[in-house]
């Protein structure tokens, strides 16, 4: 590595997509290049950003660099979550989550028998959210579709597995 | 040595097109006998290495030789009528140009997809990030679950609890406002019934994947610490 | 929202920050600025960021913007996170995405013609890996289920939307 401003871009490139705070020792045996000398490319990146009057700073934590933003910033990044919120799932979602979780596959008028109301806007957007599928269709009169949980729905919820989830005779009996 | 090199097609028309752009002919005026007869041969190469033949091509097979049989037959023409009967190789070669359409657009579509995986952004960051975090944590705290109904066993009262999930959420939300950690197990010492516990429970499941909270366990079976995001 | 520069550093910070591509409605929302106020100022962005030779940038994707790397740098990176990014799409999988990216909504029957094989399994891969969805019922006797494409395909193949796809009858002349 023999470019000094290249060596640099590299750098924020790798701050800008670690997943964790960057060590000099990974830097600089990425990079192949001393530490001391990625430590140099590290400060003269953070006072470009701040000459600049940049909203991203570079900082030390925890034995490593990591990208971030300026707590200047922090009134905007607060707007921008709210508005994120709105990916909640509401209660009646969640419960009919955990009613195909258990029962999979369920069509939807079982789903409506348990839950006592008409699942149909709930069940398209646990569809949309990709936290349930169609799987097939069940052999009775009508041939209704059957639904399941997906991979999402286990990511989500950072299940192993379906095997996973409490045993719902064991969270509620009697 | 001689060494049969199969190449493998996506279906029938994939063959085809295949053996056209091989022997360069033109889709709309295609040697039907030629190629019907190598088509076959590829089906028999296939079958002769036990490999399983899918139906479709079968099918085309089969109008492939009723083609060739209606290209044989003199053509009539009905009387008083010049209107010529039409090329009976026009519908597969309208089936063959449509599907060669969109065989090239998957094309373009490949050449996208490998530029930009090599294309990182930041929410790929954060995508790794959570899957890391929740992942390991949450089989624990499933156990940790068992533990607490298990020891309420018989303890607790058979009700039906009037708090609903999303006042469970508020109610973890205020106590960790307050206190940087909580311990898993003393948000249930004061849950009265199976069902509160339950409902607790899964309002955890539900901060963590909102964000708003995290667990942390120094080591495997040791304490599970609840945590404010 | 007065000062231009300022508007400029908030937008480099909501890109770096969101979870996923930001729309132009967002932004402008967020900063009360006109759409198109915000959209020259995420280009200027762009341009300052490309005449600083960066190794990031901003594009234009599935109807937002988001902050990247440059492809050019995907070597550095694949060092840093040691397991490369395999996720290859089978060609009947790429072949059958295709038509249904052109001709949505379509139905399975409508695939499985053109293709001349039943796809049956290749549908079910796509929606495993949303990259299509479902999206309602064909008005035609059996009312079979009809197929659209989604936001993370368009994400997945870094098109800003579907318009952005090369036209059909282009690809294709003799």
């Amino acid at each position: 590595m023999k470019d000094h401003e290249k060596a640099k871009k590299i750098i924020e490139v790798l701050l800008f997509v670690a997943a964790e705070p960057l060590s000099l020792d990974k830097i600089s045996q990425i990079l192949e290049i001393k530490p001391a000398v990625a430590r140099n490319l590290i400060f003269e990146l953070k006072k470009e950003y701040w000459e600049a009057g940049k909203g991203l700073d570079i900082i030390e934590i925890a034995n490593g660099y990591e990208m971030c933003t300026r707590h200047e910033y922090s009134n905007w990044i607060e707007q921008l979550k709210k508005q994120r919120r709105e990916n909640k799932l509401s209660p009646s979602a969640m419960e009919t989550l955990a009613i195909i979780a258990y029962k999979q596959p369920i069509t939807r008028l079982e789903i409506d028998n348990i839950r006592g109301v008409n699942s149909i806007g709930v069940v398209q957007t646990l569809l949309d959210k990709k936290l349930i599928k169609l799987v097939g269709r069940k052999d009775v009169p009508g041939k209704p579709l059957l639904y399941s949980t997906t991979l999402e729905f286990l990511k989500t919820f950072g299940l192993p597995s379906l095997s996973a989830l409490p045993r719902i005779d064991e969270l509620i009996q009697k | 040595m001689y060494q049969v090199r199969l190449p493998i097609f996506e279906g029938p028309f994939d063959l085809l097109l295949h053996l056209i752009k091989k022997e360069e002919l033109n889709i709309y005026d295609i040697p039907v006998a030629k190629i019907t007869r190598q088509y076959l041969e590829y089906l028999s190469l296939m079958e002769a290495l036990d490999l399983e033949i899918a139906s479709e091509f079968l099918v085309i097979a089969a109008m492939l030789l009723s083609i060739k049989s209606r290209m044989l037959l003199p053509k009539h023409q009905i009387e008083g009528e010049d209107e010529v009967e039409e090329d009976p190789r026009l519908e597969l070669a309208k089936k063959l140009i449509e599907y060669k359409k969109y065989k090239e657009a998957a094309d373009k579509l490949e050449q996208r997809f490998s530029f930009y995986q090599q294309i990182y952004t930041h929410s790929y960051k954060l995508e790794m990030q959570e899957t890391d975090l929740v992942e390991c944590d949450l089989f624990e705290l499933l156990k940790a679950l068992q533990k607490i109904l298990k020891k309420k066993d018989g303890k607790m009262e058979i009700l039906i609890s009037n708090i609903s999930l999303e006042e469970k959420m508020e109610y973890l939300q205020k106590l960790l406002a307050n206190e940087e950690k909580i311990l898993f197990l003393d948000l249930f010492k004061e849950t009265r019934n199976k069902m509160e516990v339950v409902i607790t429970f899964l309002a955890l499941l539900e901060l963590i994947r909102l964000k708003k909270i995290y667990v942390q366990q120094q080591k495997l079976f040791s304490e599970i610490w609840i945590f404010r995001q």
